[in-house]
């Protein structure tokens, strides 16, 4: 096992695959000589030369289309957004055509595309740089959603994401970007999109949270750990398909279960994912699915506000004393 | 860039300050009509034969398709093409077959015949049936043929003027010589995909041309009241881009203008080309078409490009009258059996409807 | 009470208010010379002049974010878009510009603006020309989402959302445009945003459907009339915000729940309505809230496919007969 | 438009057929630095101080604001707009204040101490605190004054483009004879939203006056690498917009252009105004500005705007040293009142996260 910056893993997963397959590039702003706004692609443009790292000027919406059309022309695009906030002017290219040319071209031209880049609060930043964007992604068959917690899956499933042969939304982020982990060495390594991953095992209730809210899953279960109760902690990893199985599983050991999810809840995944548990182990459950999310604003600057806002590891742990009746 | 020093009034009642100017020249190709015989652009008689033959039969498959959908065999949109077919024709003669590529947006059934998809396939899709060249899934706005390099068909306007660039870019890195056409509509100059994509396509030397087909009219909007410069092949000055004004009644004057700007594109040159047309049908079936007027669009009637052709091969001696009446009796014959065929063609069948959503052949889709 | 369409319903409602207050105007394309591309604005160009109702080029991310700018400064803009599904192009305006703005000034800068057009579904159009967008713009706070299923509800809620202060996104369909039903001659006739309607009582199970998917809850409901059992049916009208207490209310009542909407189901309103359902219902739930939503595919094009994809009635009555138990 | 028939030789080896050019001849105007004095301008002594004082005010402002991120008293990203001084400077004394209103990017601190809003309440903001100009809301990217018709600090690229378009058409259509000006980086010229809203304001003839402040890069791309055509200025030929192109580093150069333009808006022609400046530091904090060269900054330090006025006051004797060292330690002594002000003033409460959000009083947001 190495340990690498969640960065470096990214740039890991993207240099193996683009030395194991020509029809590879990388394009996206200041990824090329800028070495990327976050250093995720440093020295790639170095590696590569500009013919496959690939700066653009600030117009997503036309090199998302770019990417897209290269796709359906035969190559692998590995398109780069700053930050998810800034692909809402290119959100059309993604579900309209990255999501429904496939089907409507009755199977004919295939989208083997990635779009990457950090989602979700990343400080004072203010309202328009700190949304969450899994679920409105999510929510459009024809894309496959992949949102990371960590190095290792980081690696794992990028490169599973870059083989695959459909569009994959891929979400990271900018605060975990420095975080260093264990990153299997192993040759090839990649993680079957789809399947979640039980980071802990425990039967007093089930904590559920992907990207930085992992973390906070995480952190919860300590706390209850110290109040004598074994917290299952699942990072889904893959938003769509989502790994069901695993977290019914779960649920109908641990019969309640708490979401975290750092996104506006109204129509959130958290909000799905509660449909799905009632549905699918409703004899099972000793409580009503709770969910821990941002508040329900828009996100302030203030230092003050801002902490506020987003879910906190106490904010967990209440909620998991609660679905346990302990509060 | 010429700077000129000059001296004059300000406009705001200042003070006489003196300001300089910068004067620049422009300059663009006209491609008018009736300039071009076909021996000029070296036509054989069979190639002008099968031109004339190619705009027939856009023509009465869209004559026959409107009457279909009267009889409710075609649902949703229907889009008609029917005045345009010099465009199509007259372009798709400027590319290499099996090696270059064409997209374009909704108004597609014309581009498709003349890439070579076949009158089933297409009349089978519009009945939205499983021998449709888009499997039933797509309708006559999503015509889509991989093996004719037709990369559909699109819905979203402005939307597959991304896509082309990158088709473009996919054929020059991997150096096979191949260009992309793009065909848009003129009401889709105005969508921001326009802007982004020129500019790229000209940073990154793609080959690609971007042609407007100005038919006058987006929906019930004409170019003047959509377009505050309304000679569109001028957008081009933003991009450094060579553009070129075309009469798209007459297919020579296109195939021409077509094969200079296909020629720079395959030396790394994007560029862009206003081509001038009409369309005499509503903007979709339900389109009573009242922005204009009956005189109007009775003497576009008489530029008609397919007259006009014909008139030109007659004048000329190329082929007989009677010769082009045979013609005329298969191209109707082909169309009808057309219509058999997507009458005989199965329904998609409802498991159909998670096919082709994914490559990815057991995806866990949500059954509730 | 008037016999109107839902289309003049709508019409009626902007011609009351644009009577009302200069400071309204129509704006979108082919809404003015074309009267509207499915003629809701009919006769508005000839009433109020081009001043008043502007065509616009096909630029919806540049008409939408002028709507914004005019109501930044002081004006109340309608802003039609000829369906939602070309308003992708302008997600950013309304999700960055709409729902962010007031908030990021520290409240200086509101939006009384209303951003209408037909939603979701109109048959054999494909998968770009039906795509249901409820709950993509319900899940950003800032914004208000009505999706309206009748003409008198339409008008009611059409006029109050244009004297809102706030920014409204406002749903109708292609489908229902031609559809007649009674509408209220009340002098000013305002529907209050917020509040659900109970359209038909019953205690044998609650079904909430807005928009089309209401009239398939209705028609579900007579079908389980004639087995003898009386459906609670709910029309929530307003989903941003949700009248959560006439559907707790409801649910608590009949214990059992079928949501209708026919969006595609992952992170849909009926996720989240779900969610809600269960959290504050718990106790009172004897079945698991089901959903009937469209299939988990893009929209199809062949008839036989697209009957499919929708959520049909019966779909809804089987539903209903199951959480029932009863199957 | 001038046709021109002429014979040439076709670019592929098509046989030599005749097309004709289409020739037009594009004027802009030009103000380079050094040409327009103040009395040119009509501008008094008091106004040259009151400009200078207001540029060194923003340069002091953001220094100091340097160093209360370096503090960490400021979160977020912080823009500086140092360099850039002439243009906010010289743009707004061109405006009727109370009357016409400005809207700019993220960049904005500049613009904003421009228009008259205070250090204060400018400090207050980047502090996050309760009496900044958007209540803690906003942060750097996001200054706002209702008051002042300082219509944002805006954060996502091109956003503000067509709200500019809007602010101007409010006041068409009240015809209240204001003018907007919005300004916009060179970067910004590259997103769909400039190109439609350029077409919606020609179109519409509203009072709007759009400025490009190309600094020469965005992030770390230089201009040439993200425009396919580096006039800027020349993009408003798509819109049939007059366009102008201006030296940023001479305040007077600015402000009569903007004169001029304005007047042309506020008689109904929106135009087009590419302002040419540099930016002294990173784009953000975080930028080392590893893409330019050491000289390549220096040289451009040399120009600065401020320096320049200063060598012009006291070149024709209208202040003396004196008076602007007075001025400068009143300057100084503004800034460090702001940080103080900022320091004292409360952060906001949790319960104001819902606060700004809806004008209704009463929203039911979820809490669960
Ligand atoms: C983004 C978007 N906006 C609006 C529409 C609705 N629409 C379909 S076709 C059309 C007119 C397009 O006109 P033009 O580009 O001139 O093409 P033509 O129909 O003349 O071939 C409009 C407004 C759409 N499909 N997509
Ligand atoms: C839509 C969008 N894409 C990307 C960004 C990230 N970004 C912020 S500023 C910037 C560069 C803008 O450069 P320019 O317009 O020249 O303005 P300058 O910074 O020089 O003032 C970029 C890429 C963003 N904020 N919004
Ligand atoms: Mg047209
Ligand atoms: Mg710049």
């Amino acid at each position: 096992m190495a340990e690498l910056q969640l960065r470096e893993a990214i740039r890991a997963a993207m240099v193996e695959e683009m030395d194991r397959d020509e029809d590879i590039f990388l394009m996206g702003e200041e990824v090329a000589e800028y070495n990327g706004a976050y250093k995720v692609s440093e020295g790639m443009r170095e590696r590569y030369g500009e013919r496959r790292v690939i700066d653009t000027p600030i117009s997503e919406n036309g090199f998302a289309g770019l990417g897209l059309g290269a796709a359906m022309n035969g190559l692998r695009p590995i398109i780069e957004f700053m930050t998810w906030n800034f692909a809402f002017v290119a959100i059309d290219q993604i579900i309209n055509n990255a999501a429904k040319i496939r089907y409507m071209s009755g199977g004919q031209f295939s989208f083997p595309i990635v779009f990457r880049g950090p989602n979700g609060a990343a400080g004072q930043l203010a309202a328009t740089h700190n949304t969450s964007v899994e679920a409105l992604y999510s929510c459009f068959p024809g894309l496959k959603v992949i949102s990371i917690s960590n190095p290792d899956d980081a690696k794992g499933l990028l490169k599973s994401a870059i083989r695959d042969d459909d569009p994959v939304v891929f979400l990271e982020s900018e605060f975990m970007y420095g975080m260093r982990g264990e990153v299997s060495e192993a040759e090839d390594y990649t993680i079957p999109i789809g399947k979640a991953r039980i980071a802990r095992e425990g039967d007093a209730v089930t904590i559920i949270g992907h990207n930085k809210s992992y973390w906070r899953a995480l952190e919860a279960a300590d706390m209850l750990a110290k109040d004598g109760y074994a917290a299952e902690v699942i990072d889904p990893r893959t938003i769509r398909p989502f790994d069901w199985d695993t977290v019914i599983h779960s649920v109908k050991k641990t019969n309640r279960c708490v979401i975290v999810d750092e996104s506006n809840p109204f129509a959130s995944v958290a909000s799905e994912v509660a449909f799905q548990i009632q549905a699918r182990a409703f004899d099972d459950l000793d409580a009503p699915v709770h969910r821990v999310t941002a508040k329900d604003t828009p996100a302030p600057y203030a230092k003050s506000l801002i902490e506020y806002y987003m879910p906190s590891a106490e904010d967990v742990y209440h909620a998991c004393r609660q679905v346990m009746y302990l509060n | 860039m010429a700077v000129t020093k000059k001296r004059a009034v300000a406009t705001n009642g200042l003070p006489d300050i003196s300001y300089e100017t910068i004067e620049t020249q422009l300059t663009f190709r006209h491609y008018p009509g009736d300039r071009f015989t076909h021996s000029d652009l070296g036509l054989s008689v069979a190639d002008v034969r099968d031109m004339y033959r190619n705009m027939l039969l856009q023509r009465r498959f869209e004559e026959r398709s409107a009457q279909m959908y009267g009889r409710q065999k075609i649902g949703g949109f229907l889009h008609l093409y029917i005045g345009q077919e010099a465009i199509s024709t007259g372009s798709v003669y400027a590319l290499k077959p099996g090696l270059d590529s064409v997209i374009t947006a909704y108004r597609d059934h014309g581009i498709a015949l003349a890439v070579g998809m076949s009158s089933n396939e297409c009349m089978a899709e519009l009945f939205g049936r499983v021998d449709g060249c888009s499997n039933g899934k797509g309708g006559s706005m999503h015509f889509f043929s991989k093996e004719k390099r037709m990369f559909g068909g699109h819905g979203i306007v402005g939307a597959h003027i991304p896509l082309a660039s990158g088709i473009a870019f996919a054929h020059k890195y991997r150096e096979d010589q191949g260009v992309c056409i793009c065909y848009i509509g003129d009401g889709a100059v105005w969508q921001g995909s326009f802007h982004e994509t020129l500019n790229l396509a000209s940073l990154y030397k793609l080959p690609v041309v971007y042609v407007i087909e100005n038919n006058e009219y987006a929906m019930g909007t004409a170019v003047d009241r959509a377009a505050a410069e309304t000679d569109l092949f001028k957008q081009g000055v933003s991009y450094a881009m060579p553009g070129s004004l075309v009469d798209g009644m007459d297919v020579f004057s296109v195939c021409q203008s077509m094969r200079d700007h296909v020629a720079l594109a395959r030396e790394g040159q994007p560029s862009l080309v206003e081509i001038r047309t009409y369309r005499y049908r509503g903007h979709s079936m339900s389109d009573p078409g009242k922005y204009r007027t009956k005189d109007e669009l009775e003497q576009k009637k008489n530029e008609d490009p397919i007259l006009r052709l014909k008139s030109y091969i007659l004048e000329n001696n190329l082929i007989t009258v009677e010769a082009l009446d045979v013609l005329d009796v298969e191209v109707k014959a082909e169309v009808s059996a057309s219509v058999t065929f997507a009458d005989e063609s199965p329904m998609p069948p409802p498991e159909a409807i998670y096919e082709d959503v994914y490559t990815q052949k057991d995806f866990p889709f949500l059954t509730h």
